[in-house]
């Protein structure tokens, strides 16, 4: 019942980001500014399967947007190959790559992976400056500008870009749905609670945390084409720096990790909130957007910590209360403190 | 009563200096309800956890269900008839109580459906079908054991290793655990327990195995194994409540 | 650029020494992050902007006429009161939670620190101007050059590193800290206050970020960015020397100065810290509780 | 002594005891019985400072301490024995003991006292060096009576201390309380197994969905049909205690 | 994110921000904490207010006819911050001086108005963003940025797609060979400073006697200044010169101490080198301390022309010499005036790529005054036919700019500074020769 009013109006939240160029988003600018929060959107409910799902923050998913940037952008520049399949070949290869990392990591817990996740993607940073003959080092890779090509994914205006990142999101959203509803998805949960035990109910945890990895690095791969087309540039640090990798993080914790609608509304949320904090105050000093933005987290760490998600439940939460404050007035309990575990940990 | 489950062969475990299981050999064979009993620090739970692949042998060799799995990754024992709960309870916090039970079922129903069907009958067999939206935190420590015990049950085990389930029922609530320890046995579950409750064990048992210090002192039946002064003298005690008891009575 | 340096011996020592040197400080940084997870259980995504605050406040108390080791001084007690603070007013009520919430925190944190910086410090890269100290090389021998300031700061880590050990595995406030680390209620209930152990702890680890970071300044310019090398560098650190050891984030650090330092002269500059991420990888695939660590320690 | 007036705990909407009132009288030992979820640990957690109460007032020693936060309790020599032992797992034995003198000042106190402890508890002598958390149960019970006693207590909660030990276990720990008690410690004895509590203490509540449904002395208890009757069963638990 | 400021002091707002919102005695934390972030945000969002009505008011002038935008992406935060902003200070110091002077007089005198807008420092694609919100949401006509190569590459994307003229400061050779035609570079390219350090370095020390054979390379690893040094490298050797060691090293060298005894041991007679700020200055002072007496040469561009540099180094940044493509000592007419009026807006002397911006800037000017439009289309295709030869606009090397049909500056040639006194002054080649190498 709830799971179907979450469906519907999910649904009804697509249906406005797909009309929204016709009204809201009318310049470039702004289908631009949609492209960038829908792709982080994308990245965030892909990194949402293994970050808040499977509870493992990885803090180095750039790594596989850097790969299927760099894979899609490398084809088309030395061989003319269309970045659709440039797009498949870095997916492919950013599988392989975090089938190696993956296994190789799965043993380790929480702040350990965490940590081997963040070095790996900085480690990228070094060897693609490094090796500038196949990257072409800090200069960056160049996409020739061409003409119009849905081929080669060049499109004139951000309309296009726009509805190519959006159905992206919708396609990774059900993706999202599906792992949650799926045998899959209930072990990826039970790991994340308790690995030992989980894994003594049968569910074979290595291969549920290097799948749910595989899974997400893919999906952020392809945004990584996405992202180098439309931008028709790549560079290490663009490619595989940290930012990118804090960034999904932070659009689906800042949403809700764990939950379905949550990265996609943080990760909408967080363009949204840095470019108007942006656009409001940068002439006040430049970095002022950035301090608001950083009060914004640390406000949604202090007071909100199911994400933007949990605030439909908080109201009603808060309404019920009240409701029930009116019932109870026969009997009048003063409810001055509630039992809370103090300060247990 | 023929078929091994279970065959465990020189099975040692230390944790630093400790030998906390140290070459033990028993097999458990099919049918009733087997216990294993001994002091605390015995090595009881280490034993279950060794029998169940959750910790790996020092040494030794395992085999279940006939099949070698000396070196088999805990996962691989609820496919084999196998499942526990723990001493120390261990649910998913994050889950609703029906969902922790739903896990239980993954290993042996592939569709989240009917393991869900699964998880609802052995909550409701356990009378938790009411409390199964709920979270975990808020049940006591016994619908906690009770929901634990449920999990172990959804994917309809051959074998079932209980880890101090009984500790802190109300001597009502242990006749409800034992009718349904029962009720397992008549379905050809084979349960092995832990307690310290030796009325109990030495009633519901037809085998006692009693450990010290990581070692197999006795095996045998109640009988036997409570008139062992070995037995006495390490784990049972001079009784000093005998007095109390027959008040109580 | 392998095999264009002549790998001789002093080339090797002058690394290995110059690596040393370095790495007693980034162990200094990592040992205040370590401590942070070992008590809180708190990774601090902002440690590398404490780290650019102790910066700019050694930096401007140059400025103000202060001889920058005095100014360390200074530093202390005016890093402790800003751990205690930022307990108090911001790390507590995420403190024991949700480590997402700690991490959205500290980022935002970290953000507003450097924001902050670049308004009042400007974007510019500043430094002790005229203080030779963290500037000139002296020769010590045998063909080894060092800066005075390095060897101050070295022996400031190993002096800090000694007492955060002593401190830890053998006072009252260490077993408490650790108590409070594995059940706080039950602390409380013993007579522990662990809403001031945290804040106690908090504010040591903070202030070791400050004091690091006025060393550092002594021989390297600050930016506002400058802080995020030292965060990347004392994760590896701390992690090599197994999380919530102190200790070992001591030891984490000196070897990852080491490697960087190595790898530098005798790989290339450009991947010293490709080597030292490579070192951190393998450490963790063969030993993942870290080279010193047990689990759940500290100390 | 301490005094419950009235007492009511709430876990959210749920209320877990309510108008709770018990006296607990010095030197001697006062037990709580109950079936599960009755609300006994709540009501010695809302002692200990663990939980807040929605209702009614805690006195100890003539002062009012309900609200306080459980260090401050402990300062008054409440010490806690909980359920389920809580070590701070990752401390050795020795560090535990002496953590759990943290309310004293005196340092030469809390060694002597360390000593006291190791001769009551000469398995844990053996053991100063272990970590807690790789101790068996019994062992682990032991560190925590021998924790709380370090606080040279004034009163000691216990919560089901014989819960998960062995039948000799039992009697050792039953045996220390009784000891205790006669060296005049006041205590306050939360215990599934009716029989041995009422064996080893001299008055008693009975506690029913979170109220007090009968109290007296133990005597009186033990006499009753209705605890009988529910309480202490069919004897099958007997043997345990 | 833009701005439409103008000048606008980058500094004044924090500093009123500190007196709000902290401070609350015994209130519960949770409130106190609320209070704080509630109060500062307050105090942002109306500073923010504040100072756009301030920005509105001073931009445009007494005139009360037309303004047109130019639009300024640049690095205003994080690591490049630092030129980043010198660059805007220079477009917009330029933007002043024509408003002065009476705007573009073929429109009427109508105003210009610069816009800053921030590409932050690691996302090359917010540069494109921002510079797309420029021309999209602010009208710019033309763009000067991004300073730095690769938000350069994707801000001059964004102006193609739009077909507005874009005018950089940005070093890099790759930029041109894209084949836009709104794109113009008014700098050098990293190619040429590189490979002239070489020549000009052998020229310069044969005049004054000390013959340069061997050399070291150390370059910075980012895109431009390892492009300078690898092109050295080549020039080196087809010069006749032996390059002894070489190394690409990291932005955020901690010390330099290894790498500077490992080229030193190969006796090198010169040292080239670049990078960021705090590097070069360690290396210079490392060098210098091991006792290194030989000539230390910037290859073009970045830390070792900043203000900063001279700052860090004090007394013995004197003697360092660096390959450039701007500097406020170049002899035409005017030149060091601005350098004054920029000095008396931000305290310190303009830089390369300040100076870059500035002259960008009149080139603008320059073609809208020649096209009498300001439509992009015809401001592009004016800076690709005029020869800018007077005026600000033709302050570069060489007296002229002239954009070649990809968009580079055709008439440049690098220059040579070397610090004396504390301030850069161009000593090589002879025709704009302002000291005499030391
Ligand atoms: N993870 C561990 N690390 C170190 N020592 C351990 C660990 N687990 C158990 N031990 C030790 O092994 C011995 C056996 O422990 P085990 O838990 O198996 O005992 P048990 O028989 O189940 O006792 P109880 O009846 O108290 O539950 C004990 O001495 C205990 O201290
Ligand atoms: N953390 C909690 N959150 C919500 N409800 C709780 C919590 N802890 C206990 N309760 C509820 O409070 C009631 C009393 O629990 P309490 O633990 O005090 O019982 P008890 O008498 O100690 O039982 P037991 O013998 O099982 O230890 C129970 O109904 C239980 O479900
Ligand atoms: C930082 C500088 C070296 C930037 C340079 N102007 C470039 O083209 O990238
Ligand atoms: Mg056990
Ligand atoms: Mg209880």
């Amino acid at each position: 019942m709830r799971e179907r009013l979450s469906l519907i109006v999910g649904a009804a939240f697509f249906v406005f980001l797909a009309v929204s160029p016709l009204w809201l988003l009318r310049t470039g600018y702004l289908q631009g500014l949609g492209f960038e929060a829908i792709t982080l959107a994308a990245m965030a409910v892909a990194w949402n399967i293994v970050g808040g799902l499977g509870g493992r923050l990885s803090f180095g998913h750039a790594a596989f947007f850097g790969i299927g940037a760099y894979t899609s952008t490398l084809l088309v520049v030395n061989f003319g190959i269309s970045p659709w399949l440039g797009g498949i070949a870095g997916m492919v290869i950013s599988a392989v790559v975090a089938l190696g990392l993956g296994s190789i990591t799965t043993h380790l817990r929480g702040v350990y992976f965490t940590l081997v996740t963040f070095v790996f993607s900085l480690l990228l940073v070094n060897l693609a400056r490094h090796f500038t003959e196949l990257t072409g080092g800090d200069v960056g890779l160049s996409v020739p500008l061409t003409e119009p090509s849905f081929l080669m994914f060049q499109f004139r205006g951000q309309q296009s870009y726009y509805y190519i990142a959006l159905i992206t999101l919708v396609i990774f959203t059900a993706i999202a749905w599906l792992v949650m509803r799926s045998s899959f998805g209930y072990k990826l949960r039970s790991v994340r609670d308790d690995v030992d035990v989980a894994r003594a109910l049968g569910v074979k945890t290595e291969q549920v945390k290097l799948r749910a990895f595989v899974l997400s690095a893919v999906m952020v791969s392809f945004v990584g084409t996405l992202t180098a087309q439309h931008d028709l540039f790549i560079d290490p640090t663009g490619a595989f720096g940290t930012d990118r990798s804090v960034e999904m993080a932070l659009g689906a914790i800042f949403g809700g990790a764990g939950t379905l609608w949550g990265p996609v509304i943080g990760g909408i949320a967080v363009v949204v909130i840095s470019q108007s904090a942006n656009n409001a105050l940068q002439h006040v000093f430049a970095g002022a957007d950035v301090i608001v933005y950083g009060l914004f987290l640390i406000a949604v760490a202090l007071w909100l910590p199911g994400g933007l998600v949990s605030i439909p439940r908080r109201i009603r939460a808060a309404v019920e209360k009240g409701r029930r404050k009116h019932q109870d007035q026969t009997t009048p309990v003063p409810p001055r403190r509630q039992a809370s575990e103090k300060s247990r940990r | 009563m023929s078929r091994a489950l279970i065959e465990m062969d020189g099975a040692s475990k230390s944790f630093g200096g400790v030998k906390a299981v140290n070459n033990v050999t028993f097999t458990i064979d099919e049918g009733g309800v087997i216990a294993l009993v001994g002091p605390n620090g015995a090595g009881k739970s280490t034993t279950f956890d060794l029998m169940t692949g959750f910790q790996k042998l020092d040494s030794g060799r395992r085999r279940t269900m006939g099949i070698d799995t000396t070196r088999s990754p805990s996962y691989r024992f609820p496919e084999l008839g196998v499942a526990r709960t723990f001493q120390k309870v261990r649910l998913f916090p994050s889950m609703t109580v029906l969902e922790n039970a739903l896990v239980g079922g993954l290993a042996k129903f592939h569709s989240v459906s009917a393991a869900e069907g699964a998880a609802r009958r052995a909550l409701e067999r356990l009378g938790l079908d009411d409390r199964a939206d709920r979270s975990p935190a808020e049940l006591t420590l016994i619908d906690r054991k009770r929901l634990e015990l449920a999990r172990a049950l959804v994917p309809e085990p051959t074998l079932l290793l209980l880890d101090e389930v009984m500790t802190g029922l109300t001597p009502h609530e242990v006749e409800d655990a034992i009718m349904l320890i029962r009720q397992l046995v008549d379905e050809g579950v084979t349960v092995l327990l832990v307690e310290h409750l030796l009325k109990v064990v030495m009633r519901i048992s037809r085998r006692v195995l009693v450990l010290e210090h990581g070692q197999l002192i006795a095996d045998g039946t109640p009988d036997e194994v409570q008139a062992d002064p070995q037995v006495i003298e390490a784990y049972i005690g001079v009784p000093r409540h005998e007095e109390v008891d027959d008040a109580g009575r | 650029m392998i095999g264009q340096v002549p790998l001789d011996m002093q080339l090797f020592a002058q690394t290995a020494l110059t690596g040393l040197l370095l790495g007693g400080v980034y162990g200094l940084v990592a040992m205040g992050l370590s401590l942070i997870f070992g008590v809180m259980r708190v990774i601090n995504f902002a440690h590398g902007s404490i780290v650019l605050v102790g910066m700019y406040l050694v930096y401007s108390l140059y400025n103000a006429g202060v001889n920058p080791f005095v100014a360390l001084l200074i530093a202390v007690p005016l890093g402790l009161l800003f751990g205690a603070l930022l307990q108090t007013v911001l790390l507590g009520p995420v403190t024991g939670k949700d480590e997402l919430r700690q991490l959205l925190l500290t980022l935002g944190l970290s953000l507003i620190i450097k924001s902050i910086a670049q308004v009042i410090f400007s974007p510019n890269s500043l430094s002790l101007s005229g203080f030779t100290a963290g500037s000139t090389l002296v020769d010590i021998g045998g063909g080894l050059y060092v800066k005075p300031a390095h060897i101050i700061g070295f022996a400031i880590a190993i002096l800090v590193a000694a007492m955060l050990v002593l401190i830890l595995r053998y006072t009252d406030l260490g077993r408490r800290m650790r108590a409070v680390v594995d059940d706080s209620q039950m602390a409380e209930s013993a007579g522990v206050r662990s809403k001031r152990i945290y804040t106690i702890s908090m504010a040591i680890g903070i202030c070791i970020a400050i004091v690091a970071g006025g060393v550092l300044v002594t021989y390297q310019p600050v930016s506002p960015t400058t802080g995020d090398a030292f965060l990347v560098i004392a994760f590896v650190a701390v992690v090599l020397g197994g999380l919530s050891s102190v200790y070992g984030a001591f030891v984490g650090g000196v070897i990852a100065g080491v490697v960087q330092q190595l790898t530098s002269a005798f790989v290339g500059p450009a991947l010293q810290d490709a080597g030292l991420f490579v070192i951190f990888i393998l450490v963790l695939i063969f030993r993942p509780n870290g080279l010193f660590g047990r689990k759940g320690d500290v100390a | 002594m301490l005094v419950v007036d009235g007492l009511e705990v709430r876990y959210g909407d749920a209320r877990a005891i309510r108008d709770v009132s018990i006296e607990v009288p010095d030197h001697a030992i006062t037990s709580i019985l109950g079936s599960n979820g009755a609300g006994k640990s709540t009501l010695l957690r809302a002692i200990a400072g663990h939980l807040s109460s929605s209702g009614g007032r805690i006195v100890f020693d003539g002062e009012d301490i309900t609200g306080l936060p459980p260090y401050l309790i402990a300062e008054r020599g409440i010490a806690v024995v909980p359920e389920g032992r809580r070590m701070f797992s990752h401390l050795t034995v020795e560090e535990n003991l002496l953590v759990g003198a943290s309310a004293r000042r005196s340092q030469s106190g809390k060694r002597k006292r360390l000593g006291e402890m190791y001769d009551l508890f000469p398995r844990l002598s053996e053991r100063k060096q272990q970590q807690a958390g790789t101790l068996s149960g019994g062992e682990q019970q032991m560190v925590a009576i021998a924790r709380a006693m370090m606080l040279n207590p004034k009163l000691v909660l216990f919560d089901e201390p014989s819960l998960g030990l062995a039948p000799i276990v039992t009697d050792l720990v039953f045996e220390t309380i009784s000891t205790l008690g006669q060296e005049g410690l006041t205590m306050l004895l939360v215990e599934q197994n009716a029989s041995l509590a009422l064996a080893t203490a001299s008055r008693g509540y009975v506690l029913e969905q979170g109220r007090v449904v009968v109290e007296g002395d133990a005597a009186t208890l033990q006499a009753s049909p209705a605890v009988r009757e529910a309480y202490l069963g069919m004897g099958i638990e007997g043997e345990a205690g | 994110m833009t701005n439409a400021l103008h000048g606008t002091d980058q500094r004044h707002g924090i500093d009123k921000r500190h007196g709000t919102g902290e401070r609350r005695g015994h209130t519960p934390r949770r409130i106190r904490a609320a209070a704080a972030i509630a109060g500062a945000s307050v105090a942002i969002l109306a500073l923010g207010a504040c100072s756009s009505d301030g920005a509105a008011g001073g931009d445009g002038g007494d005139s009360s006819g037309t303004s047109y935008t130019i639009g300024l992406p640049f690095p205003l935060t994080g690591s490049w911050a630092s030129g980043g902003q010198a660059s805007a200070n220079g477009a917009l110091l330029a933007i002043d001086e024509i408003n002065a002077a009476g705007g573009i007089k073929a429109l009427d005198g109508a105003q210009l108005t610069g816009v800053t807008a921030d590409t932050g420092s690691t996302d090359p694609g917010q540069a494109g963003t921002v510079t797309r919100q420029l021309i999209e949401q602010d009208g710019a006509v033309a763009i000067v940025g991004a300073y730095v190569t690769a938000f350069t590459n994707t801000a001059s994307t964004s102006a193609e797609q739009a077909s507005v003229p874009l005018i950089t400061m940005s070093n890099s050779d790759a930029l041109g060979e894209r084949g836009y035609q709104n794109y113009f570079q008014v700098s050098i390219l990293a190619s040429a400073s590189g490979g002239s350090a070489v020549s000009y370095l052998k020229d310069a020390f044969a005049a004054v006697g000390s013959p340069v054979e061997k050399v070291a390379v150390l370059a910075a690893n980012d895109a431009t200044t390892q492009a300078q040094g690898e092109t050295a490298i080549q020039q080196a050797s087809d010069n006749g010169l032996t390059v002894v060691n070489q190394a690409f090293y990291p932005q955020d060298l901690s010390d330099a101490t290894v790498m500077v005894q490992t080229a030193l041991a190969e006796h090198p007679d010169a040292i080239l080198l670049g990078g960021p700020t705090p590097a070069v200055a360690t290396i210079v002072s490392t060098a210098r301390t091991l006792g290194f007496t030989g000539p230390m040469v910037g290859l073009g561009g970045g830390g070792i022309l900043d203000p900063e540099f001279g700052e860090q180094l004090g007394e013995s940044v004197n003697g360092v010499l660096s390959m450039t493509s701007w500097n406020f000592d170049l002899p035409y007419d005017g030149i060091g005036d601005v350098n004054e009026a920029y000095k008396a807006k931000y305290g310190k002397f303009a830089p390369q790529e300040a100076g870059e911006a500035y002259v960008a800037v009149w080139e603008i000017a320059a073609a809208m005054e020649s096209a009498a439009s300001a439509d992009p289309a015809a401001i592009s295709s004016a800076l690709h036919t005029i020869e800018f030869s007077e005026g600000p606009a033709s302050w570069m090397p060489g007296g002229s700019v002239r954009f070649d049909e990809t968009g580079r500056n055709s008439v440049i040639f690098p220059i040579m500074i070397q610090w004396q006194d504390g301030v850069p002054c161009t000593v090589w080649p002879q025709e704009v020769q302002a000291c005499k190498p030391e």
